[in-house]
């Protein structure tokens, strides 16, 4: 047995390993790999930063579940923060399902912990899930304090500050949804289509591809797309001089460099393994045919 | 009462197009500078009080949901601004009726009836001479035979894995034919097929499916029912399932034929570590990738369909692939005559002719209202 | 009886549908609305055979006393402990996915990290099929292996580490070179889709009915 | 650094290890956790089961006026499929199963159309705003051509001889590049995943950082 027909029945409990070691070592000690925005995550940004204290609120919305907040959590959490640095009014939307309001409320607790002074109800305001799905997005095209009645808190929305002047979509500037299913869809179809409200996102890689379509043909505003997209806005607060917590796609970063690297290394080393087996049978069957 | 009637500001009013009744569309045109709200009131034929029917958002449109079909209404809006207010009426009366179809959707309709009609006709045609139709073949369907052929010389068994959809997806029902054409050839060759399922539903099928293969093969008695059985209704825990299966059974042969999600790459992986023949197809274009790199033979989305269709050579199946066979055709001299048309009314327009321009953006208007 | 009916059924629910899909007019326009709901019930009852398959499964196993069946105790644990933290969270309060009801406390603190380990297991198995399993065996192969490379590559700050011009090609290969085929694919897969649906709904396709 | 002391921080991290301990091989710890989870999540789609259908779709409407009666229907419809249980009455699945695959097939016809298809040509032509400069000019008919030879792939009726045979090459190049993209993106999503955990770990749970 040669040494590539050795190497290609390497344990996998080894690759294994190097996996968790790639993404351990520079989470522990980060390097700082410079991270630069694309244009769909810039595009955001600056929609949301030329906002300010007197513009129409930002309607972020929560649509995802917990397997995926990796990806999705520092987005949510990033907007959040830029919102309220800004002084943009920001309603936080737990979610057309039930499960995803308390990732909303994890979310809005950790920030809302790095803003001592900002209040709920009168720089942001947090509301809990109502059943309906594609019908409650309708709805708020007409009437958020109907459909809703009440904030998370049990506070009712006509006497929270924040929420006067505040009515539907034409007092919204964007409906960001940071989703891990196809709500977006949902946002551009009720929301957009029927009430020409701007709609933002953010997603994971996975689904990322299948929404360049609609990027590309300007439906949405701008789009995060997995991690990096994360680590994107994260870099744009933090080159604005604007506080973005502790920045953990940023710091996932490196790791995904260095697991990427080492996945690209193996489907090479691999490949090449393969060839030259394949190489050596032929010839070993050749010469057997010879005798 | 003191109030502005100012020339520009107006508004119109009409019954809702392509719904059901009950609602009638108010549009206002030149709001006045300093708007801070638009109050809507109506008037019913035969009242003598205009009565209030709410806000109109700034955008200056909306819908009245409130009235009664078949009333008659005449409106007024009061533009309310810092000091003062200006008001506009309509001078007809109007009334809400429901309509008997969506104009709108008026595109979906027309490919539906054509994209039907032309399936519909190619399935009576196959019935009356199924040999007429001609389907390409796939270079997987023969894979088949010869997998079947070498795992059973290998006294090794088959393995065939449905997919983790139920029984109404298109991937699915088309996985089951395949199953049938793989089952009969086990059963020629005396081999045996394991068949682990996700869904209940799926199962039952299966099996009956199984059973009648192995009959028309002349080995009824050959069929194990338990070879077709229930392993979990949890995503991972199947993976973990079949991956036992394949290391435990050996199969020289393994057939991942429907809709898949994450789970695919574990399967596929292991599949290949056994050193087995493996022949994939999906519909689910996101797990396509895994399986092109790490299977032998794979038929990629539609080519499942067109699979099916070639094996069974059951008119129902082939009329529908010459079916979306004619629609892509018809997509392709559309887009086609698009380029064509669409450059010579370019040409045409920096010639001063913009008449041209004006008809193609107008079929563009068409084909999208279909997304209304 | 036994299949006559059924294909009635299917016939009689696909038309009203598609006809209510296109006519707003009284009944059509609230028919679609009240099919969903329909759907929607009896969704919830297919997912109940689900749970029942998976519940005698493991019944089955501790009565057999299999290899292992003491698992099947432990799904038990796990599924009654589930239901009954529900089950007092629905009785306290409208929303047992509230945080601060017992039910969301077993969810967050366990149920999550579980799901997202299961999931995060993937980027392992992904690892070793890239050296075990994934092979330029042909030219479609090779293509999108190297494809695979280049967007793996230019979507890290890695990648714009070692040629600037990286990431730029790999946004290249997502607006430009994918847009075609998958919208090709997208419109393939779906006239298949539809032609299916079509077939069912005309009662040509029984393949479920067997 | 510093080790945490939530009792609940323990369970979830020695949780995420079990499981991990499958990677180095199948053992009763990860066993006892992957049936802890599957019995977790079987409860917790019966809660939500119960709170997302039972209680707004059948009891509320049911039970409240304005009752809705016809909703008796789909519930008797729905009880059929318990006939899947017995031997004898098997058959009465066939009822609701017709239904729910009719329903569903009919609703996503117009979906498939309108979104899928319609709305995918209508993106597909080529404006003259889409030639703006060379490159984009460059880029639409990059699309186009992708399009175009993916279709031509995809069609079954037709040998693959001349140029229909090599329009059907250049297709399923396109085909395989898309499909390295998309792989690219999985593959980064899973990666990202993993990241997570390991945050979780060394952060919320050992204190590193």
């Amino acid at each position: 047995m040669g040494f590539w027909q050795r190497l290609l029945q390497l344990d996998r409990k080894w690759i294994f390993l190097g996996i968790a070691i790639v993404v351990i070592i520079p989470l522990i000690k980060p390097l700082g790999l410079p991270i630069k925005p694309t244009k769909p995550v810039q595009d955001l940004f600056n929609y949301i930063d030329t906002l300010g204290p007197q513009s129409d609120a930002i309607f972020l919305v929560c649509d995802f579940d917990p397997s995926l907040m990796p990806e999705l959590m520092p987005m949510i959490q990033s907007i959040l923060r830029h919102c309220l640095t800004k002084g943009v009014p920001v309603i936080l939307h737990g979610g057309l399902y039930p499960a995803y309001i308390g990732i909303a409320k994890m979310a809005i607790d950790e920030v809302a912990a790095e803003f001592p002074e900002k209040k709920s109800g009168e720089d942001y305001v947090f509301l809990g899930f109502i059943p309906g799905v594609t019908a409650v997005i309708l709805a708020i095209g007409i009437d958020i304090a109907s459909t809703f009645k009440t904030d998370y808190y049990g506070v009712p929305i006509d006497s929270l500050p924040m929420m006067y002047g505040i009515k539907n979509y034409s007092d919204i500037s964007l409906v960001v949804d940071i989703s891990g299913s196809s709500s977006p869809e949902s946002w551009l179809m009720y929301g957009q289509e029927r009430y020409s409200v701007n709609v933002g996102l953010g997603c994971t890689a996975v689904s990322a591809p299948s929404y360049y379509a609609f990027l590309q043909s300007g439906q949405f505003v701008g789009m995060m797309g997995g991690m990096k997209g994360a680590a994107e806005y994260e870099e744009l607060l933090a080159r604005k001089g604007y506080p973005a917590g502790k920045r953990p796609a940023t710091t996932g970063m490196d790791s995904q460099s260095f697991a990427h690297l080492l996945i690209i290394l193996l489907v090479i080393l691999g490949n090449i393994g393969y060839f030259v087996v394949r190489r050596a049978e032929r010839k070993a069957g050749m010469e057997r045919r010879k005798r | 009462m003191i109030f502005f009637l100012i020339i520009g500001f107006s508004i119109v009013a009409n019954d809702t197009p392509n719904d059901a009744g009950g609602s009638i569309l108010i549009t206002t045109y030149n709001i006045p500078e300093g708007t801070q709200k638009i109050e809507l009131y109506r008037l019913a034929k035969g009242d003598t009080i205009y009565e209030e029917a709410g806000l109109i958002p700034p955008r200056g449109e909306c819908e009245d949901v409130s009235v009664v079909d078949g009333v008659e209404y005449l409106y007024r809006v009061r533009a309310i601004t810092e000091d003062t207010f200006y008001v506009a009426e309509t001078k007809e009366f109007i009334s809400s009726s429901p309509q008997w179809f969506n104009r709108t959707r008026i595109t979906v309709l027309l490919f539906f009836i054509l994209f039907g009609g032309v399936v519909l006709v190619y399935i009576e045609l196959a019935k009356k001479n199924p040999k007429g139709l001609f389907i390409r073949k796939l270079p997987a369907l023969d894979a088949i035979d010869e997998a079947v052929g070498r795992s059973t010389e290998m006294g090794k068994p088959v393995l065939f894995v449905p997919g983790l959809e139920g029984i109404t997806d298109a991937g699915t029902l088309a996985s089951i034919t395949i199953l049938e054409k793989v089952g009969k050839r086990v059963a020629e060759y005396g081999s045996r097929v394991i068949h682990p399922n996700f869904d209940p539903i799926v199962m039952t099928t299966a099996q009956e499916t199984l059973k009648t293969a192995f009959s028309e093969a002349g080995r009824p008695d050959a069929f194990n029912k338990d070879d077709v059985f229930y392993l979990t209704y949890e995503q991972f825990g199947f993976a973990a399932g079949v991956d036992g299966i394949m290391l435990r059974e050996k199969p020289g042969a393994i057939f991942l034929q429907g809709y898949f999600y994450a789970e695919s790459l574990i399967l596929a992986e292991t599949g290949y570590s056994i050193g087995a023949i493996q022949i994939a197809g999906t519909n689910a274009t996101t797990q396509l990738p895994f399986f092109v790199a790490a299977c032998d033979y794979v038929l990629l989305g539609e080519e499942m369909f067109a699979a099916s269709a070639y094996i069974s050579r059951e008119p129902r199946l082939l009329g529908s692939i010459k079916g979306s066979d004619l629609a892509k055709l018809a997509i392709l001299c559309l887009i086609g005559a698009g380029v064509i048309f669409g450059t010579f009314a370019v040409i045409a327009n920096n010639a001063g002719n913009p008449s041209y321009l004006g008809i193609f953006n107008r079929v563009l208007d068409f084909i999208a209202r279909g997304n209304g | 009886m036994k299949k006559r009916v059924p294909l009635l059924i299917t016939f009689i629910t696909g038309f009203i549908v598609i006809v209510s899909f296109f006519v707003p007019h009284r009944p059509f326009g609230a028919l679609e609305t009240e099919t969903l709901i329909w759907y929607s019930i009896i969704l919830g009852f297919t997912l109940l055979i689900g749970v029942d398959s998976l519940v005698r499964l493991h019944t089955r196993q501790i009565r057999r006393k299999k290899k292992g069946w003491w698992y099947s105790i432990v799904f038990f644990a796990g599924f009654f402990y589930c239901l009954t933290i529900g089950i007092i969270s629905l009785i306290r309060t409208p929303n047992p996915f509230q945080p601060g009801t017992v039910f969301f406390y077993g969810y967050e603190t366990i149920l999550i990290p579980l799901q997202s380990t299961m999931f995060a297991l993937l980027a392992f198995f992904v690892a070793s099929a890239s050296y075990r399993a994934f092979r330029a065996r042909n030219l479609d192969a090779t293509l999108l292996l190297i494809t695979a490379v280049i967007v793996m590559i230019g979507r890290v700050p890695a990648g714009h580490k070692l040629w600037t011009r990286l990431p730029g090609i790999a946004n290249w290969v997502f607006d430009v070179l994918q847009m075609g085929p998958m919208r090709g694919i997208m419109i393939g897969v779906a006239l298949g889709a539809v032609a299916m649906s079509l077939r069912l709904i005309l009662g040509i396709e029984r393949t479920y009915l067997s | 650094m510093s080790i945490s002391t939530s009792i609940w921080i323990w369970i979830a991290a020695l949780l995420t290890l079990m499981i991990y301990s499958f990677l180095y091989k199948d053992n009763p710890f990860y066993r006892l956790a992957e049936h802890i989870f599957m019995g977790l999540s079987l409860g917790y789609t019966l809660v939500i089961l119960w709170y997302d259908y039972i209680i707004p779709r059948i009891y509320q409407p049911l039970f409240f006026s304005p009752h809705q009666w016809s909703l008796i229907f789909p519930i008797l419809l729905g009880m059929m499929t318990f006939g899947i249980f017995s031997k004898k009455y098997n058959w009465l699945i066939k009822y609701p199963l017709a239904f729910y695959v009719s329903a569903f097939a009919a609703i996503q016809i117009p979906v498939m159309l309108r979104s899928w298809i319609l709305k995918q040509v209508e993106a597909s032509f080529l404006t003259p705003d889409k030639f703006s400069s060379v490159f984009n000019s460059i880029n639409a008919i990059l699309i186009f051509v992708g399009l175009v030879t993916t279709l031509i792939y995809f069609y079954f009726s037709k040998k693959r001889e001349h140029g229909f045979g090599a329009a059907a090459t250049v297709g399923i190049v396109f085909i395989m590049v898309a499909f390295g993209a998309a792989f690219g993106y999985t593959v980064m999503a899973r990666i990202s995943l993993l990241i997570g955990r390991m945050q979780f770990l060394i952060q919320d749970w050992l204190g590193i950082m």
